[in-house]
Formats: C-alpha cells, sequence, structure tokens
C-alpha cells in the first residue's frame, strides 16, 4: 500500500469553493449564468473524484498536506477507499440534486436563491473536507463548517418555525461537537501524540482502559449528525428546510457525514482490534439497535411524509453504525455499502416528497390517497425507494442488510439478527400503507378540488433526478461494482487483507 | 470662590512679596545642586507665587501676565527641554540621558557636563512642573471656564 | 529583646500601617466622593512615609549633601538617597492623580449635581 | 459595602503586620536597603557627577529616566486637566 | 539607530505628544495625521526591536550608561518584544480608526485626545520594555490616567465610571508600589535581573510572602482579574469606542504581562508556584472568571458591556495558562494575549461602527444590519466564531494549547471550564447574529435588492475593522509559526 502526493482532493474542495464565490459574485443579477456555475463544479467535482477511482483500487492512497499549523494540527488530505466511496456517493448524488433544486428552488419562487446556492456549494466543499480528511484535526474542522453553513439552508424560510428548527440544529451540532467531540479530540492528542488516522488505530495501548471508555463515549455523544438517540432530535427539526435541502443534507451529507466519522472513529482511531478488547463494539451494537427499533417505532405515528422519512432515516443511519460496531469483516463492508445505498434509495423518497410539495402543494401522508394516479413517474420512483428502504431484493438496500445480517451471524450477536428483522417489519410497516393509499386508495373528495383536477407531474429537472436515484437504487443491486470494491478495499485495509 | 473685593492690603503685600518668592523659586531650581531643592520643589515654589496672584486679585489678573496659551506651551516645553537633552546624548553616540557625552559640546569635561545637563533637565522640569500646577489650579478653580465665579 | 523593645524599634512601621489602614477604609468605604479622595491621599502619604523610613540611618546620619572637602565619604554619616528619590516621584504621581480626581468630580458635579454615591447611582443604576 | 470594605481593610492590616516582624528595625544602618546599591550613590556621586547633593544627583542622573516618566505624568495629569474641564474650546 | 530602538519607542510618542501640544495651538488639524504618522513610526520601530531579539537575543540598553543596578536598564526578551508589537500595532490601527469617531464624539478636543492617546501608548510600551520594578510603576501611572481621561470623556455615566477606575486603579498602583517597597527593604535594589538573583536566598521572609501577595493584587486589579474587575464593564461601556477598543485589547494584557514578570522573572517558578501555592488560587479564580465573565455577558443588552464581560473572561483564559504551570499552558497563554488582542479590538471596533453609523448600542439595534454593513458584521461574525474557538480562525488554536496544558497538568474541572465558557460564548455570539442575518426587515424579494441599501462606514474606520477581522482569520494558521519563532523562547525556564 504505497502512498502518493495528490493534489486531486485540494481541487475537489476547490471546486466547489470557486463555486460558492462565482456564485456570490454573479448574484441574482444572471441567474442562469449563476445556475451554471453550479452544475458546472458539480459537474467537475464528480468527474476529478472519478478520476481518483482506479488509483485508489489498486491500493495507493492519495495524500496531500496543505498547512502544518502547529504540532499535531496540520490541515491534511488523504483519500483511501473509504473516504473516497463516501466522497463518490456524494459528489454523484449533488450533481443530480443540483438539478432537481434548480427546478424546485425556481418554482418555489424561492427568495435569497443567491445564499441557498452559494451555502449549498459551500457545505458540499466542506463534506468533501471531511471524506478527505487525513487527521481528527482536519475532520473536525470541516464538519464545524459544515454545520455553519447548512444553518443557512435549513433556516431558509426564515419563518419562526424554521428559526426555531434552526436553532435546534445549531444547538445540537455545535453544542455537541465543541463540549464534547473537541474534549475527544483534545484527549487522544493529548495521550496518543497524533491525530493522524491509521489503519491500526492510533490509541491502542496509549491510555488505561477507563479513558479510553470515555473517549469512545465523548467521540460517539459528540458526532451528533450521526443521529443516534437521544441526539437525533435535531433532524426532524431540520425538516422545516426546503426538500432539496432536506434530500441532499440530511439523506447524504450531514447525517452520513456524522456515520461516516462515526466509522473514521471506530476503524481509524480505535481500531477493530481494540475496540474489540474494551468490548465497547457490544456496547455500540445495543446502542445502535435501540436507535434503530425505537425511531421506526416513532416514524410509524408520523403523518407529516417529512418527519416520517427523517424518523426513518435517523433508525437507518444506525444501521451504518451498527454494521461498523459488529467488527467483523462482511458486516463493516455492509455498513460502509449502506451509507450509499440507503443515500439513493432515501433521496429518491425525498426528492418525490418534493415534487409531490411542488405539484400538488401537499406534505401529509392522509392527504396522498390516490395521488399514484396523478404523478406516476414519480410515485413508481417513490415505490422503488422505500421498497430499497425496507430491504427487498432486488434492490440496493437488501445488500447492505443482508451483509450485515451476515455479520451478525460470524459474531455470534444472534440478538441482532432479530434487531434486523424486526426494523424491517416496521419499515415495511410504515412503508407499505403509503403505497397502498397512494394507488389503491379514493382520492378524498373536496379535498383538492374534484379528485385529481390541476394535479400533474412536477417539473421536468425534477422527475428526471429522482428516476435517476430510483433505478440508481435498482442499478446498485445488480452492479454495485465500484462501491463494492471500495468498500472491501477499506475493510481489507483495516482487517488486514482478506 | 473668588469674591470681587478689592482688599488694598492683600494686594499690595502680595504684590510686594511675589518677586522675592518668585527670586526664591528660581535660587530652590538653580541650587539643587548644592542644598535641598531642585525643579520640583523650586517649580512649585513658582506656581505658588502665581496661585497667591490669582487668590489675592483675580483669575484675569494672572492669565493678563502668564496667558493660557503660554501656559500650554510652557507644559510641553519643560518635557521636551528634559527628552530634548537626553536625545542630545543619543544624537552624539551615548545611550539616551547618558549627560557625559555633552562635553564634547560644552567646555567642560565629561563630570561637569553632568552636573550641567543635571541643571538644565531640573530647569525643564521646573518649567512644566510651574506651568502644570498652574494650569490646574486655574482649572479646577473656575471648572474650566477661566472667567471669575464658582462652578455653575 | 523583649517585645517593649520589638514594638519601639519598628514603631515608624505601626504608624504607617494604621495611616494606611485609615485612608484605605475610606477610599472603599466612604459614600462621598471628596472623601473617597481624602482618603487616597491619607493612603498614599502613608505609604511615602513608610518608604522614607527605610533609608533612615540612627547615628547622626544626616541629609545626603556630601559636605565640601572631605575625603572618603562613608555611607553611614548620610541617609540613604534612593527612597526619598523615588518618593519625589511618587508625590508627583499622587499630586497629578488627585488634580485627575478632582477634575472627574467636578465633571460628576456638572452633571449630577451631587458628590453622594448613593444619589448618583440612584437614577437607574449600571444595568 | 461596610462590611467588605472593613473586611478588606482588616486583611491587609493583618498582611502588613504579619510581614512586619520580619522587618529590620526603624534606622538599621546595615539593613539590605541601606547597604546595597545606595551607598555608591552617597559615595560616587562627588567623583561621578560633580553633584554634592545625591538626591539631586540620584534624582536626575542615576535614576534620570524615572524622572522623565515623571515629568511626563505631570504633564499628562495637566492635559487631562485641560481636556476634561476646557468648556471653551475656542484658542 | 538599531541599538536605541528600546528607548526610541518609549521617547518617540512621549515627545510627539508634547510637540502635538504645540501644534494644535497652531494647527488643529495636523494632530491626527500626527498621530498616526507617530504611532506607525514606533510599530516599525517595535517590529525593528523584535528583529534584534529574534537574531541576536535579549537586549539591554543602560539607560544613562549606568549599570545596573544603579542605574535604569531596559532588559527585552522574546516576551517584551512580544508585548510591544502588539500594542503599537494595536496602537497604530486604532488611530488610524479613531479619527471619525472622535470628530463625532469629542468635537473640539482632538488635540488633547491625540496628545492623551500617545501618552497611552508611551505608557503601554514603557511598561512592557522596562527591566526596573519603580520604573514599570512610573510608566503604570502614566498609562493609567492617560486611561482615565480617555474613559471619562465618554458619553454621561462616563465620568462615574471613569472615577471608580480612579480609586480601583490607584489601590492597585499602591499596592504594587507597597511591593515594591517590600522588595526593596530586603534587597536593597530595583532592578529585576538583581532582584531575581538575591531572592531565593530570602525565601522563607515573610516580606517577600507579603510584597508578592501586593503585586499579584495590585496586577490583579489592573488587568481586571475576576473578582476584581468591577471597574472594567462600566469603564469600558461608557468609553469613546476607539479608546474602548485599544483599552480592552491592550491594557489587559499588558497586566498580564507584568504579572508574568512578577511571578518568572523578579520570582522564580519554584517561589511562585511551589514555596506559593500560586497555581491552585490563581487556576480556580480563573476558572470562576471564566464563567462569570460568560454568565454575566449573557445578560447584557448593550453591545459594548456584553463584550467587557467576556474580555473578563478572557482575562481568566490567560491568568488560567499563565498560572499552570507547564509549557503547554504558557504558551496557549501567550498567544491568547494576541489572539485576544485581535478579537477584542475587532469586536470593540464594530461596536463602534455600528454606534457610529447607526448610534446604536444595544444588541437588539443590529436588526438586519447585515445589509446595510455587510463587511462589518462579516468582520463581526469573524471574531465571534474565534471567541467560540472554531477552527481554523486563531481563537482555536490558544484555546487548544491552554485545554491541552490543563489536561497535562491533570486538572481536568479546569478543562471543563474551558468548554463550558466556550459554549456560552456561542450561545451569545448565536443571539448578535441571528438579531444581525435573521432579524429586521426581511431581505427584499426582488432580483438585486440585498445589495441596494448598503451604507458601510468610512474607509478611515472600516479599513482598521477588516484588518482585525482577517488578522484573526490569518494568525490561526500561522500560530504554529508564532509559536516556533516567539513564543517558544518566551517559556520561563523551569517548565
Amino acid at each position: 500500500m504505497d502512498t502518493v502526493h495528490s493534489i486531486q482532493p485540494v481541487l475537489v474542495l476547490a471546486t466547489s469553493l470557486a463555486a460558492a464565490i462565482l456564485i456570490m459574485v454573479t448574484g441574482d443579477r444572471n441567474r442562469n449564468l449563476r445556475e451554471a456555475w453550479t452544475l458546472v463544479a458539480a459537474l467537475l467535482k464528480f468527474l476529478i473524484v472519478l478520476s481518483m477511482v482506479p488509483a485508489v483500487l489498486d491500493r495507493t492512497i492519495l495524500e496531500c498536506t496543505l498547512v502544518s499549523i502547529a504540532p499535531g494540527l496540520t490541515l491534511q488530505f488523504r483519500v483511501d477507499s473509504l473516504g473516497l466511496f463516501f466522497a463518490l456517493a456524494a459528489s454523484f448524488l449533488w450533481l443530480v440534486t443540483s438539478f432537481y433544486s434548480i427546478g424546485y428552488v425556481r418554482s418555489q419562487q424561492e427568495h435569497a436563491q443567491t445564499r441557498y446556492f452559494a451555502c449549498f456549494a459551500g457545505a458540499m466543499s466542506a463534506t468533501m473536507g471531511v471524506a478527505f480528511a487525513g487527521n481528527l484535526f482536519t475532520t473536525f474542522l470541516f464538519y464545524e463548517i459544515i454545520t455553519i453553513c447548512t444553518f443557512p439552508l435549513v433556516a431558509h424560510k426564515e419563518t419562526a418555525d424554521a428559526m426555531a428548527g434552526g436553532r435546534r440544529y445549531l444547538t445540537y451540532l455545535l453544542g455537541t461537537s465543541v463540549a464534547f467531540q473537541l474534549t475527544a479530540i483534545v484527549l487522544t492528542y493529548s495521550f496518543a501524540g497524533t491525530l493522524e488516522y491509521a489503519d491500526a488505530g492510533i490509541l491502542a495501548g496509549r491510555a488505561p482502559d477507563s479513558v479510553l471508555m470515555v473517549i469512545f463515549v465523548l467521540f460517539i455523544a459528540g458526532i451528533s449528525k450521526a443521529a443516534m438517540m437521544p441526539f437525533h432530535s435535531w433532524l426532524p427539526a431540520a425538516m422545516v428546510a426546503p426538500t432539496p435541502v432536506s434530500a441532499l443534507l440530511h439523506a447524504v451529507a450531514v447525517v452520513k457525514t456524522g456515520v461516516f466519522v462515526v466509522l473514521r472513529v471506530v476503524l481509524h482511531v480505535f481500531g477493530v482490534d481494540l475496540l474489540g478488547d474494551l468490548g465497547l463494539g457490544t456496547a455500540l451494537v445495543y446502542f445502535a439497535s435501540f436507535t434503530i427499533i425505537t425511531a421506526s417505532v416513532i416514524a410509524l405515528r408520523q403523518d407529516n411524509l417529512k418527519r416520517r422519512l427523517a424518523y426513518s432515516t435517523v433508525s437507518q443511519l444506525s444501521y451504518v453504525i451498527l454494521g461498523a460496531a459488529l467488527l467483523t469483516p462482511s458486516s463493516i463492508t455492509g455498513g460502509i455499502m449502506h451509507i450509499a445505498l440507503h443515500a439513493f434509495g432515501k433521496i429518491t423518497l425525498f426528492f418525490a416528497a418534493g415534487a409531490i410539495y411542488v405539484a400538488a402543494h401537499k406534505t401529509e401522508i392522509s392527504q396522498l390517497n390516490g395521488i399514484g394516479k396523478q404523478m406516476p413517474f414519480t410515485m413508481a420512483a417513490f415505490t422503488l425507494g422505500s421498497l430499497s428502504m425496507i430491504g427487498m431484493p432486488p434492490l440496493g438496500g437488501f445488500l447492505s442488510k443482508w451483509w450485515i445480517a451476515l455479520g451478525a451471524i460470524e459474531a455470534k450477536e444472534l440478538l441482532i439478527l432479530i434487531v434486523i428483522a424486526t426494523s424491517t417489519i416496521l419499515n415495511a410497516a410504515y412503508f407499505l400503507p403509503i403505497l397502498y393509499a397512494v394507488f389503491f386508495k379514493e382520492p378524498r373528495l373536496g379535498q383538492h378540488g374534484s379528485a385529481g383536477e390541476g394535479i400533474h407531474e412536477a417539473p421536468l429537472l425534477m422527475v428526471v433526478p429522482l428516476m435517476l436515484t430510483a433505478l440508481g437504487a435498482l442499478a446498485l443491486f445488480f452492479a454495485p461494482s465500484v462501491f463494492l470494491d471500495l468498500a472491501r478495499g477499506a475493510v481489507s485495509a483495516v482487517m488486514g487483507g482478506q | 470662590m473668588i469674591k470681587r473685593n478689592e482688599d488694598i492690603i492683600i494686594q499690595t503685600v502680595t504684590r510686594l512679596l511675589t518677586p522675592f518668592v518668585q527670586l526664591f523659586a528660581l535660587y530652590v531650581i538653580a541650587h539643587g545642586h548644592y542644598s535641598p531643592g531642585g525643579g520640583f520643589q523650586g517649580g512649585c515654589i513658582l506656581a505658588a507665587s502665581f496661585i497667591l496672584m490669582a487668590v489675592a486679585n483675580d483669575v484675569a489678573f494672572v492669565k493678563r501676565r502668564l496667558p493660557e496659551r503660554l501656559t500650554t506651551a510652557l507644559i510641553s516645553a519643560g518635557v521636551l527641554i528634559y527628552a530634548g537633552i537626553g536625545l542630545a546624548c543619543l544624537m552624539l553616540g551615548a545611550n539616551f540621558l547618558d549627560y557625559g557625552i555633552l562635553h564634547r559640546v560644552l567646555p567642560v569635561d565629561a563630570v561637569k557636563a553632568r552636573a550641567l545637563a543635571t541643571l538644565g533637565v531640573e530647569i525643564g522640569v521646573g518649567i512644566t512642573v510651574m506651568a502644570v500646577m498652574v494650569s490646574i489650579f486655574l482649572n479646577l478653580l473656575s471648572a474650566g471656564r477661566h472667567e471669575e465665579g464658582a462652578v455653575e | 529583646m523583649t517585645n517593649m523593645e520589638f514594638i519601639i524599634g519598628k514603631y515608624n512601621y505601626w504608624i504607617y500601617i494604621v495611616l494606611m489602614m485609615i485612608g484605605f477604609y475610606a477610599m472603599i468605604a466612604k459614600r462621598n466622593l471628596v472623601k473617597k479622595i481624602v482618603g487616597m491621599n491619607i493612603f498614599q502619604t502613608a505609604i511615602i512615609l513608610f518608604f522614607v523610613s527605610i533609608g533612615s540611618k540612627k547615628g547622626g546620619a544626616t541629609i545626603p549633601i556630601i559636605r565640601a572637602g572631605d575625603e572618603a565619604v562613608n555611607a553611614a554619616q548620610y541617609i540613604n538617597p534612593l527612597p526619598h528619590v523615588l518618593m519625589l516621584t511618587a508625590i508627583v504621581v499622587m499630586v497629578s492623580t488627585f488634580g485627575v480626581a478632582m477634575a472627574l468630580i467636578l465633571m460628576i458635579y456638572r452633571k449630577y449635581r451631587t458628590l453622594e454615591e448613593d444619589e448618583i447611582l440612584k437614577p437607574g443604576a449600571e444595568t | 459595602m461596610k462590611l467588605f470594605a472593613f473586611l478588606a481593610v482588616v486583611l491587609t492590616g493583618a498582611a502588613l503586620i504579619y510581614s512586619t516582624f520580619d522587618m529590620p528595625d526603624w534606622g538599621d544602618t546595615t539593613s539590605p536597603a541601606n547597604a546595597h546599591v545606595s551607598p555608591r550613590y552617597i559615595e560616587q556621586t562627588l567623583n561621578e557627577t560633580a553633584t554634592p547633593n545625591a538626591v539631586t544627583s540620584v534624582l536626575a542622573d542615576y535614576r534620570g529616566f524615572d524622572t522623565l516618566g515623571e515629568t511626563t505624568v505631570i504633564f499628562t495629569a495637566a492635559i487631562v486637566c485641560i481636556m476634561l474641564l476646557r468648556t471653551r474650546t475656542d484658542d | 539607530m538599531t541599538e536605541h530602538a528600546p528607548v526610541l519607542i518609549i521617547v518617540i510618542p512621549l515627545m510627539a505628544a508634547c510637540l502635538n501640544i504645540l501644534l494644535g495651538l497652531w494647527k488643529k488639524e495636523l494632530s491626527y495625521p500626527w498621530a498616526v504618522l507617530v504611532t506607525a513610526v514606533v510599530f516599525g520601530l517595535s517590529l525593528l526591536l523584535m528583529q534584534t531579539v529574534l537574531s541576536g537575543g535579549t537586549v539591554h540598553y543602560r539607560l544613562g550608561g549606568w549599570a545596573p543596578p544603579w542605574g535604569i536598564e531596559y532588559v527585552i526578551d522574546h516576551l517584551n518584544a512580544f508585548l510591544a508589537v502588539i500594542v503599537s500595532f494595536i496602537g497604530c490601527i486604532v488611530a488610524v480608526y479613531s479619527r471619525r469617531s472622535i470628530e463625532k464624539e469629542l468635537p473640539g478636543k482632538q488635540v488633547y485626545f491625540y496628545s492623551i492617546y500617545l501618552l497611552l501608548i508611551t505608557g503601554l510600551l514603557g511598561i512592557t520594555v522596562t527591566g526596573d520594578v519603580f520604573n514599570i510603576y512610573v510608566f503604570l501611572e502614566i498609562s493609567s490616567l492617560a486611561g482615565y481621561a480617555l474613559i471619562a470623556v465618554g458619553d454621561d455615566r462616563a465620568p462615574m465610571a471613569s472615577f471608580n477606575y480612579v480609586i480601583m486603579g490607584t489601590i492597585g498602583a499602591c499596592f504594587y508600589l507597597l511591593g515594591v517597597g517590600y522588595l526593596y527593604m530586603v534587597t536593597g535594589t530595583l532592578n529585576m535581573g538583581d532582584l531575581s538573583r538575591i531572592l531565593p536566598g530570602l525565601s522563607h521572609s515573610r516580606v517577600v510572602y507579603t510584597a508578592f501577595a501586593f503585586f499579584m493584587v495590585g496586577t490583579a486589579i489592573k488587568m481586571a482579574f475576576f473578582p476584581l474587575h468591577i471597574w472594567l464593564p462600566a469603564a469600558y461601556t461608557h468609553a469613546p469606542s476607539a479608546v474602548s477598543a485599544i483599552a480592552a485589547s491592550t491594557m489587559t494584557k499588558v497586566g498580564a504581562y507584568v504579572m508574568i514578570r512578577i511571578m518568572y522573572t523578579v520570582f522564580k517558578p519554584a517561589f511562585s508556584l511551589e514555596v506559593i501555592p500560586m497555581s491552585a488560587i490563581l487556576g480556580w479564580a480563573s476558572a470562576a472568571a471564566m464563567i462569570a465573565g460568560s454568565v454575566l455577558a449573557l445578560g447584557q443588552k448593550d453591545l459594548k458591556r456584553m463584550f467587557s464581560f467576556m474580555l473578563v473572561a478572557e482575562v481568566g483564559y490567560i491568568v488560567m495558562g499563565v498560572s499552570r504551570g507547564n509549557s503547554t499552558a504558557f504558551t496557549g497563554a501567550v498567544l491568547h494575549i494576541l489572539n485576544d488582542a485581535f478579537m477584542m479590538a475587532c469586536l470593540f471596533l464594530v461596536a463602534g461602527a455600528v454606534r457610529y453609523r447607526k448610534n446604536a448600542r444595544n444588541i437588539t439595534d443590529l436588526a438586519g444590519l447585515h445589509q446595510e454593513m455587510p463587511l462589518t458584521m462579516l468582520a463581526l461574525f469573524a471574531a465571534a466564531l474565534s471567541m467560540v474557538g472554531v477552527p481554523p480562525t486563531a481563537g482555536f488554536f490558544s484555546k487548544w494549547y491552554l485545554i491541552l496544558g490543563t489536561i497535562k497538568a491533570g486538572e481536568w474541572i479546569f478543562a471543563a471550564a474551558f468548554l463550558l465558557s466556550s459554549l456560552l460564548n456561542a450561545v451569545m455570539f448565536y443571539r448578535v447574529l441571528e438579531t444581525v442575518y435573521y432579524t429586521g426587515e426581511p431581505t427584499p424579494k426582488r432580483q438585486g435588492g440585498s445589495s441596494a441599501a448598503v451604507n458601510e462606514v468610512p474607509l478611515t474606520m472600516l479599513g482598521p475593522i477588516l484588518v482585525m477581522a482577517v488578522g484573526v482569520l490569518v494568525l490561526g494558521l500561522f500560530s504554529g509559526r508564532i509559536i516556533d519563532t516567539v513564543i517558544r523562547f518566551t517559556v520561563p525556564e523551569g517548565f
């Protein structure tokens, strides 16, 4: 496994950063140009990320140290399989979302569009930063930047409840990260003497077990972007944001950043063996399972579509953590894969929700009766997405659950199988009714003029992307090739090739 | 504070006294090397003479002899003299305030030069102290209006 | 040495301590601004007394002005000049502080027409 | 307030008295204050500064910079008084 | 010229202040450019001094050519030079800033203002460069007198605030003087180097203990260290904007410098930290300062008053770092002196700008200002991030070292105090920034709207603000280099 110096990661950040600046410069004067910047940057970014794949696939690590500010505090990028995996998923979905959100924002006549797109680009840039970060300091830095960049998006509407949602969002994310994550990082540094990620972990044998446990707990509590209970409640609150924001940031960028950082901590800071020895893995497993079940149960009771999706996200995220915490090769593979697979599925659902809102101005599930007839494509995509969430073959969602289950068996954690089964049933229980209502129930009359009047598909700019992601979720089942290879690469790196 | 009652006795006595007070003040400044005294003491006495005038007559009386602009100028002039002497030493290549070097420009040896410079410094201090005391007194006395009458 | 001698031997310190405490108390506790200033002066005077008393020498020592034409000056014959110099500086500082404080008091009086701290702070004390 | 002031005063006074026990007696010729630095001023003032008055020589020469600073202090005080009190701003 | 730089940075502003008076008698308008010019020259000289120290090590300068301990000696090592550079730089920037605000707040008094301003710089620099404890007292008084006056010319409440400051300040200075007297009594010298040579032999004299106590209390008052900070909030709230900026960013720091000098140069760490349990005392007091400062700041409506309370907390940071007794924390403290100077200057300059443009002092008056004064508000944003300690702003790095230091010292509770106070800062600034960006008239729907009503402060005010804001952002990235080149050498031996 050799290391090559490369500036590609910096380019990836630079593209969307430049986009943010150009967008601000262009402003509202020339909207097409402004949107063009977004698209160009998204495309460029995706291509650069893609260009890194071959190198990484044959076990090279692309490194790039920007500035070394102080001992331990270096701004350093290090592209390994895990990071690239996340980057690939995120950058592709950004590309798709860019089209979608242009369609959404324009049809909705949203205000402050410049700020919207600029913050969007900034957040993406920071997400890439997290994906490529080579040490905890860099991770923390971009983690915070994401929070700050996304706040204006969450509070975009500037209404009272939007501000309230934004306030909770900021309180949870900034508060926990400053209070717990920073402490954990400081402790890690003062014991390990370094913050750089290493495949074997950096904390092994550096500190007494009690301290290690404290550090681990601080990390898990500090990475509230992973929406582990009880630090999840910012996610439903953040659903006040415009739907594309919810789609990208709360199905991909923000929450996936959270779980990604958790993976980093589990795999590259503590290391599989250390966690196994400390028995922290098992603890985390049950912690995650609790979240999975509870969140699904709560999701059952939500009538607001986006909120239900949010809670399903909460539970799905914990799958990733669960997979990592089981500490077996296949479960970790499953966890990593779940980042991408869930992303495709969930973003489809959010897109669909947005499309419904744009086309029919409906946000509550109880209003969706029979809407499948007016919006067939959207609803078809919605179906695929939800099936993938449930984990039904032939859809991507199935793969990750399958691997995690395998891992559970390898780890002799049969209880976990029950957990997975229960949650699958619960997923089904809160998705299938929607599908049933959408396709087979008769629309309540008088609720929207006579049945189906005036409701038709959302603008093309929105429908195409959501079809695309739905098909993606489908395709990933048959050809998970690139993602799978990357995930395997990441696992073999930490487990010592198998 | 000051009433405008023309008390002939007080004013005459003051007028007679003032020159001697001021002469003594100058003596105290100049003779600081050989007897207790120096710039501060002398300056205060000098200021006292003006303050005496002000008390015996009125503020305008003092301001006729010591205009405000002059006081203000003297305040900074004294400090400038002091710092200037120090700077002169610096210009001549020695350290700041190292009077010994001044023997190059003065017709005396290094040690005597120190004594002379000390005298110059004392004079500067004296000027500043005098002007400051008068200025502060007048300002406090008339609450900054430099006219007759108490604080409004 | 007995207590008595001990106390006598250091009586200058006792005096300055008492003075200083008086001034200190006045500075903090008095509510009238002028009284505070008076306390300040007592306080500083006490310190001056303390310094000067450091430099004193028993046994016929006199002011540090070298008598003309006595060779081999013996330091024991003259009082220590350094504390006096320091205190000249301190006195000037004291005078300056006093002047500034007085100017402030005049400003305050112009605004509030009183020098009682309580009355000054009464209308809308610092929030 | 009064109580607080009283406590502060008592505390300070206690510290002062406590320390006084280690102080040299009044007029002790051999105390460090009189023995370490100052003798040079007295003994050398004539040879070094030609100024019999040691106070003057220390004030204006040995520690002349203090005196400059002190002149500055009083200068400051004057300017402060003018700025704070002058109501007329002409001239 | 180079070898005289130490004294020139004192004498030039001093004489400039006098000349300024004479100039003022002739032409009033000259005093502003004169002040700016002089402060710029002083800044250049202090850079020169820093350069000399970096290349040649500690600089000794004998005033009057008398050898210490008989004469006064200037001893400039890395710490002095560092402080001198900070003070002169901030002084220069604020001088540039002051023009319009002083024109508005003190019409017709510019001449005296700038003279006193220069004297303030003189005093602060004099404290930083001298190596003689009594000389420190003299310049302490110069700066204090100047400070009293500059504060007193603020708004209506200013004179009373300034008067309280006079009382507290005099007590502080007198305690310091008393400490000097006690040390002189038992050592017979006033020179720092000489003292540090003699004192270890006297480490069991009650006089020395008391002297140390008086020094500590005196400096604590001067630097507004909790709980002796009571004079500060009122004073800095009611002072003119420019004065609040310079005072908040430099005077407290110089006080901290004096404390460092007394604790670790005059007395040795062996005495200050072991013979006397200063580490524990100051540690708890600083923790209290951080928490109390932040909590009190939470309750404020007035912008400048809120910042003043934060300053109290920041002083707590510095003292905490100084008193931990390990090099990491000390490095953090010295670094924080620099960062905090910039942050505080930035915050108070912004407050001054708001006051200048909107005549507003309360947080609520900031509503929607991001449209009218976008750049100023961005500066506020940058300073806020730094105060909260979000990387890569400067504030993060000093906090990083401070927290590492407390952990190194095994004092978890103090590390927690740091984090708590950071969180409180975050809450506070969230309040402010939300007011700025999300209240007031909503952003206009029409395209190209938000850039219409821009009404920034004049360039002489905006420039300094931006310089400070950029400084806050850039210093963070260079903190490593700063530590390696300067701060590394300031750590007292015995750590």
